[in-house]
């Protein structure tokens, strides 16, 4: 026995230690630049809703009545004092897009958080479940996916009634079902591995099982959608905002700026052009991150 | 001779698989009435192609589940189709240890982690440290080294998991250790690494082997006893050297035949079995043997043959078969 | 293959009683009494209440109502709209066509765009051409098209004047329209310059609606190609000493189309909801703005139908992709 | 004249941690009609330098060689579609996992067929007819019925005949054969090597086999290469080779067979093999040789001569024990 034991250990391990999860994990995200500049991009907004009272140069909702419908300053007829123009009420633009990234953070997280809870739990629940539970959860997922997402939505907000909180809440319900099916399905793959039948002759119960041997080996493909659903509710947001169903003017939230500013589309352009750009590099970065996360999380992409 | 530590009767595993629309529902039989005992430090071996039932029977003897029918008889409790009780040294009596080095590890546990777990949930009056020592300990006995204890599976290779896959499967004490196929998945130099290491701890620890294998010349050098099924049912059972000597039923012999030898100065005529294994859900009338073999007669394909000869639930050779291959013929093999 | 069909057909039917029941319950869970709902801001008059009670079912217990609003779903009995006075099927009707004449478009330019250049870019990994690609798909499914279709309606037909801005045709034109459709009606009708009109007030609307399909099906394209590629088959054309165009095009596409097909379903979803925005913005006289405007008219009946509808036909959808998934996978197919 | 020569072989692959040499200067060499194993553990490069002859791996990887020639022809200057002409035709390949080797969206005829459209100009009742041929060649019954068949309603063994099938399709020279058996039962894979080697007999092709399973080897062909961590480190006659291996790390292979062993502890070989991370220095194989020494550890080897195997080491064995050994020290 000592032999064996003295001959398979001296040679076998390796002189540099295989590098550990998280460096092994940030290795592979950096490689992909783009994700490294969407972390970046990403970081820069946090930063932005955070400091948004110490960078605004004008409170959001100050009216200028002697300055309306200004142009950016490096227009004809704009000025230093609106960077980046004003609006039909005469509101500093810049400060309203900064503003606005708070709205847009903080729709992004309670969506994500309240999709993503309920959708793991739901997804676990139906991939241990037995079959008729399992059968019911995923023919309700069927029926709210019967659904447009942005349809059920705008449904929803009619019931509840058309607010910013309202409009996060029925964009959570709407992502949900797709943590539903992902989770499952991971669940599903993972259940039949040989680790989780080993944790249960080592006599784990069921909730064990379920949450501290199995889920924690499904979260890569949860995080990476957990990622790209905030940058989908950081969207629909504004297109209830847009069509009137979302935040509530004069709330500077991006899709109701864009409302707001859509009649006056073709004589100035900056009202419609700025919110909409502030939306579109938000979600790219966020996407850009997701993927780049896929990329570092999926071993199966990450090998070929 | 010990006692017996398992005794299995009859044990039956069928699946029920539904039909779809105007298919009628069909039992896929993957375990089909096999009978055996288990002797502490010895080893007995099931062999069998894929599809013969050979892991229905390690998830049963594991009671990961319930036999349809049969009972198992472990440390003088029974456990038959109603499952076993959530009695946890019951449990802990029989062990596992997987094919597969890769999955059987769960990718976020330290090794340590994954070695105190069985104590952890079987074992509440151990202590933190007291569980930390004895994996430590384990771990050395089975080859690894200290600081592989804070490690993660990822970073090993298929020998050392299946090192740590064999010490997980000590923690509890068993007195049974059912490997399936411990050590196909692993290259030949390692393969021999994790033998000689279960049969060292075979002989320590005075452990009861259910070795399940497909590569016959492993079963040869480690089995005491061999059983060899196909389509989940029992077709010879006895000593190792009776079944590699003299084997009398006409699949175990081609089944020896079609093992190719590493000699190659001895290269024999071998005996060609026809067709490949039914599905287990559509088992041939009679003999489930009878469309693949070559002695085939009337009767195999009407009446299923019944294990003959010595005692079929406790040791003696004996086989399922209406045309034996004569004994002398099988010296030649 | 029939199997499967009747498998799938079993997930149907409880799904559509799903769907009627949410349908159902949307008009009972909108806060306050749901016949003024109906009866819009102006109220009623306690006579009308009465009669609208009793002509709506409110005042039958909550399941005979239920199943009274099944029976009259399989008899095309949606209700009426409140503002119109028209049946509510009726409406859907005429509206349908053109929300499926701008999905269409959309859908193939998506399609005919979205293949090739997710199967160029596999085959291309890692290059510069891959990358650029893969760059304008993420920049396009990052898009928010309200946005967007703002930004198409300022530079090509504010600045540049090439398109018009709203509606489907121009205003001088007038013809029967036998079809709905309206690029095939005004070639019917043989009007100068009707057909010339219809497909310039198509063009904007269908690139707004096409982008996200477009940039997912690009991307999944090129994630399903270069699973394939990896396969053990594609290795063995290889090794048959086939050409890359015939590897990558007949060994790997043929597999790699299974999952975009999966793909280029959901996006119909996506597409209905698109186009409630899409149709908004540019006016379209489709479902999705008529959805919207009778939302804020509050017209619930109208809500309600419209919901059920959409969702059937987004359901109609997903069971024909399916089907065609079967056959394009000799699995399913066969045994 | 042979008909496939490689020298100096190394295949490098690109990864995230740089360079990895997955075969390093392997020479093969295979006559016309010759039967000859590649054998070794996994990580000892034998598919490796196989696939490169084919053309079949991916961008990653760098190959370089002093020479490659095939039946005259320079492979390494061979334009893609001259050499395409080369591959499936006049060398053919099949491979380990015979069930996703099948192009799971066309039927097995189609398949079969495919080969024959493009190297042959055969017409399409012609082609329909050799495919029938093909089919019964490999003893696949019913081969018309089957020609329509789907590959996942084929089971594993019928696969790899069909795999073979198509092979065979254009009358190779060189077939290789990529682990044809190791996802198969036993019973089958007698089946699948008999056929190989009666088809090898029948048509007078070369055929190079790669394994890891000693028992094949020694049954099936007559010349055996051993490589190990990307070396070739014996080539010798079948015969020869278990009866005197001359590479330690065969030695200590063919000892590791349980089949072989004498007592009831197997003897193994310490450690494993090595990785990107931890090449030695000297011999590759030192760190696990009994036998190895100070120069061993410093200095890598040359090969021995054909007496000797062409043993890749210092102290070639003779009966089981290192020669040289006094001379050098």
């Amino acid at each position: 026995m000592t032999d064996t034991a003295s001959q398979s250990a001296s040679p076998a391990t390796t002189p540099t230690a295989p590098p550990s999860r998280l460096r092994e994990f940030w290795s592979s995200f950096k490689e992909n630049r783009g994700a490294v500049v969407g972390l970046f991009v990403f970081l820069a907004f946090l930063l932005v809703a955070a400091l948004a009272p110490i960078l605004a140069p004008y409170a959001p909702d100050a009216q200028y009545r002697d300055a309306l419908l200004v142009p950016p300053f490096w227009q004809d007829g704009g000025s230093t004092r609106f960077l980046l123009g004003t609006d039909a009420l005469g509101r500093d633009l810049l400060s309203r897009l900064i503003y606005g990234a708070r709205f847009s953070f903080f729709i992004g997280v309670l969506v994500v958080t309240i999709a993503t809870t309920c959708g793991v739990l739901l997804g676990v629940i139906a991939g241990f479940a037995p079959r008729i539970i399992d059968t019911l959860i995923m023919r309700l997922m069927d029926i709210v996916l019967s659904f447009p997402s942005l349809l059920l939505a705008l449904v929803l907000v009619a019931i509840l009634g058309p607010s910013l909180l309202n409009a996060m809440i029925a964009i959570a319900v709407v992502l949900q079902p797709h943590f539903v099916r992902l989770t499952r399905a991971a669940v599903l793959s993972e259940r039949s591995k040989d680790y989780v039948t080993a944790a249960r002759i080592a006599g784990g119960r069921p909730l064990r099982i379920m949450f501290k041997t199995v889920l924690p080996n499904c979260l890569a493909p949860i995080i990476v959608q957990a990622a790209l659903s905030f940058s989908t509710a950081v969207l629909d947001t504004a297109a209830l905002g847009f069509l009137g169903m979302g935040a509530q003017p004069p709330t500077p939230e991006w899709g109701t700026m864009l409302a707001e500013a859509r009649e006056f589309i073709l004589r100035a352009w900056w009202v419609v052009t700025f919110p909409g750009l502030c939306i579109l590099i938000t979600v790219l970065a966020i996407n850009l991150m997701g993927d780049g996360l896929r990329d570092a999380l999926d071993p199966k992409l990450k090998r070929s | 001779m010990s006692a017996p530590v398992l005794t299995a009767s009859n044990l039956k595993r069928h699946y029920e698989v539904k039909g779809g629309f105007m298919q009628p529902a069909a039992t896929l039989r993957a375990l089909d009435g096999a009978s055996f005992t288990l002797t502490p430090g010895k080893t007995l071996a099931v062999v069998g192609e894929s599809g013969s039932g050979k892991s229905t029977l390690a998830r049963v003897v594991t009671m990961i589940e319930p036999p349809t029918e049969g009972e198992l008889v472990i440390g003088g409790k029974k456990i038959g189709p109603e499952g076993a009780s959530r009695d946890r040294d019951l449990r802990a009596m029989v062990q596992i240890v997987f094919q597969d080095p890769y999955g059987s590890l769960n990718p976020r546990q330290t090794i340590g982690q994954t070695l105190m777990e069985p104590l952890l949930l079987n074992r509440p009056e151990i202590d933190r440290k007291e569980r930390d020592r004895r994996a430590r300990d384990m771990l050395s006995m089975v080859g690894l080294r200290p600081e592989h204890f804070d490690r993660y599976p990822h970073m090993f290779s298929g020998g050392q998991r299946q090192r740590v896959a064999v010490a997980r499967a000590l923690m509890l004490e068993p007195k049974i250790l059912v490997l399936d196929e411990p050590v196909s998945a692993l290259d030949l130099s390692i393969q021999s690494q994790v033998l000689n290491l279960l049969m060292d701890i075979q002989e320590r620890m005075d452990l009861a082997y259910l070795f399940i294998s497909h590569d016959l010349s492993v079963v040869r050098h480690i089995a005491d006893e061999v059983m060899v099924i196909y389509l989940g049912e029992p077709v010879e059972m006895g000593p190792k050297d009776v079944i590699f000597d003299a084997p009398r039923h006409p699949y175990t012999k081609a089944l020896m035949s079609a093992t190719p030898m590493a000699d190659p100065s001895d290269r024999k005529e071998r005996i060609k079995l026809e067709g490949e294994l039914p599905s287990p859900m559509a088992k041939p009338e009679g003999c489930p043997f009878n469309p693949r073999c070559w002695r085939r007669q009337e009767i195999c394909l009407s009446v299923e043959p019944e294990l003959q000869g010595g005692n079929p639930a406790g040791g003696g050779h004996c086989f399922a078969c209406h045309n034996p291959v004569p004994e002398d013929e099988t010296a030649a093999a | 293959m029939l199997s499967f069909f009747i498998r799938r057909l079993g997930t149907f039917v409880p799904t559509f009683i799903g769907v009627t029941v949410v349908a159902f319950a949307f008009i009972r869970l909108l806060p306050g009494d749901p016949i003024l709902l109906l009866a819009g801001e102006r109220g009623v008059s306690a006579e009308r209440y009465e009669m609208l009670q009793e002509q709506l079912g409110f005042n039958q217990p909550i399941w005979k109502q239920y199943i009274d609003y099944v029976a009259g779903i399989f008899q095309g009995d949606l209700g009426t709209s409140f503002v119109t006075k028209r049946p509510v099927l009726d409406e859907f009707m005429a509206l349908f066509p053109a929300t499926v004449e701008l999905s269409l478009c959309a859908i193939i330019l998506a399609t005919i765009i979205g293949i090739p250049a997710g199967v160029i870019a596999a085959v291309n990994r890692g290059k510069f051409f891959d990358q650029a690609l893969m760059s304008t798909a993420l920049v396009g499914y990052s898009m928010p098209i309200f946005w967007w279709a703002l930004l198409l309606i300022i530079v090509f037909s504010g600045n540049l004047g090439w398109t018009p801005v709203s509606g489907r045709i121009g205003l001088m034109y007038f013809f029967d329209t036998p079809t709905g459709f309206m690029l095939i009606d005004s070639l019917l009708s043989g009007q100068p310059g009707a057909f010339r009109s219809a497909a310039a007030h198509l063009i904007l609307p269908t690139v707004a609606l096409a982008t996200i399909p477009l940039a997912v099906i690009a991307r999944q394209t090129r994630s399903a190609m270069l699973e394939v590629l990896g396969e053990d088959y594609v290795r063995t054309a290889r090794a048959k000493g086939m050409s890359p165009l015939r590897v990558n095009g007949i060994h790997a596409l043929r597999n790699a189309m299974i999952p975009v097909i999966t793909v280029i379903g959901l996006s119909v979803g996506t597409l209905l909801a698109g186009a409630i925005l899409t149709e908004t913005i540019f006016s379209w006289p489709g479902i999705g703005k008529w959805m919207v405007d009778s939302i804020f008219r509050r017209d619930y009946q109208v809500v309600q139908g419209g919901l059920l509808l959409i969702a059937l036909v987004v359901m109609i959808v997903n069971l024909i992709v399916d089907l065609l998934y079967g056959l394009f996978n000799p699995k399913i197919r066969k045994g | 004249m042979s008909l496939l020569e490689i020298r100096n072989l190394s295949v490098d692959f690109a990864t995230s941690s740089g360079q990895f040499r997955a075969v390093d200067g392997v020479d093969v060499t295979v006559d016309e009609g010759d039967l000859l194993a590649i054998v070794g553990e996994s990580g000892s490069g034998k598919s490796v330098s196989m696939l490169a002859l084919m053309g079949l791996l991916p961008w990653t990887a760098t190959v370089t060689a002093d020479k490659m020639e095939f039946d005259g022809h320079d492979l390494r200057r061979l334009s893609g579609r001259a050499r395409r002409r080369i591959i499936g035709r006049d060398i053919s390949m099949i491979f380990q996992e015979p069930m996703s080797s099948l192009n799971p969206a066309f039927t097995v005829g189609w398949q079969i067929k495919e080969s024959l459209r493009k190297h042959t100009s055969l017409s399409r009742s012609q082609r329909q007819d050799r495919a029938v041929e093909l089919m019964r060649q490999v003893g696949i019954p019913a081969p018309e019925k089957r020609l329509s068949a789907y590959p996942h309603q084929l089971s594993g063994g019928m696969s790899q005949r069909a795999m073979i099938a198509i092979a065979l399709a254009c009358r190779p020279k060189l077939l290789i054969a990529d682990e044809p058996t190791t996802a198969l039962d036993v019973t089958i894979q007698a089946q699948i090597l008999e056929l190989l080697t009666g088809l090898q007999e029948d048509t007078g092709m070369a055929m190079v086999l790669i394994t890891h399973d000693m028992g094949v080897v020694a049954e099936t062909v007559e010349r055996v290469q051993v490589q190990y961590a990307g070396q070739r480190v014996e080539l010798q006659e079948v015969q020869g080779l278990f009866d005197d291996p001359h590479h330690p790390y065969t030695a200590a292979l063919l000892a590791a067979l349980p089949e072989r062993a004498t007592e009831r502890k197997l003897p193994t070989i310490p450690g494993v093999v090595p990785g990107q991370f931890d090449r030695p220095a000297g011999c590759l194989f030192s760190p696990r040789c009994q036998f190895a020494d100070a120069r061993c550890k410093a200095e890598r080897p040359v090969p021995a001569g054909p007496a000797m195997g062409h043993a890749l080491c210092h102290y070639p064995l003779s009966h089981g024990h290192p020669t040289g050994k006094e001379t050098a020290a």
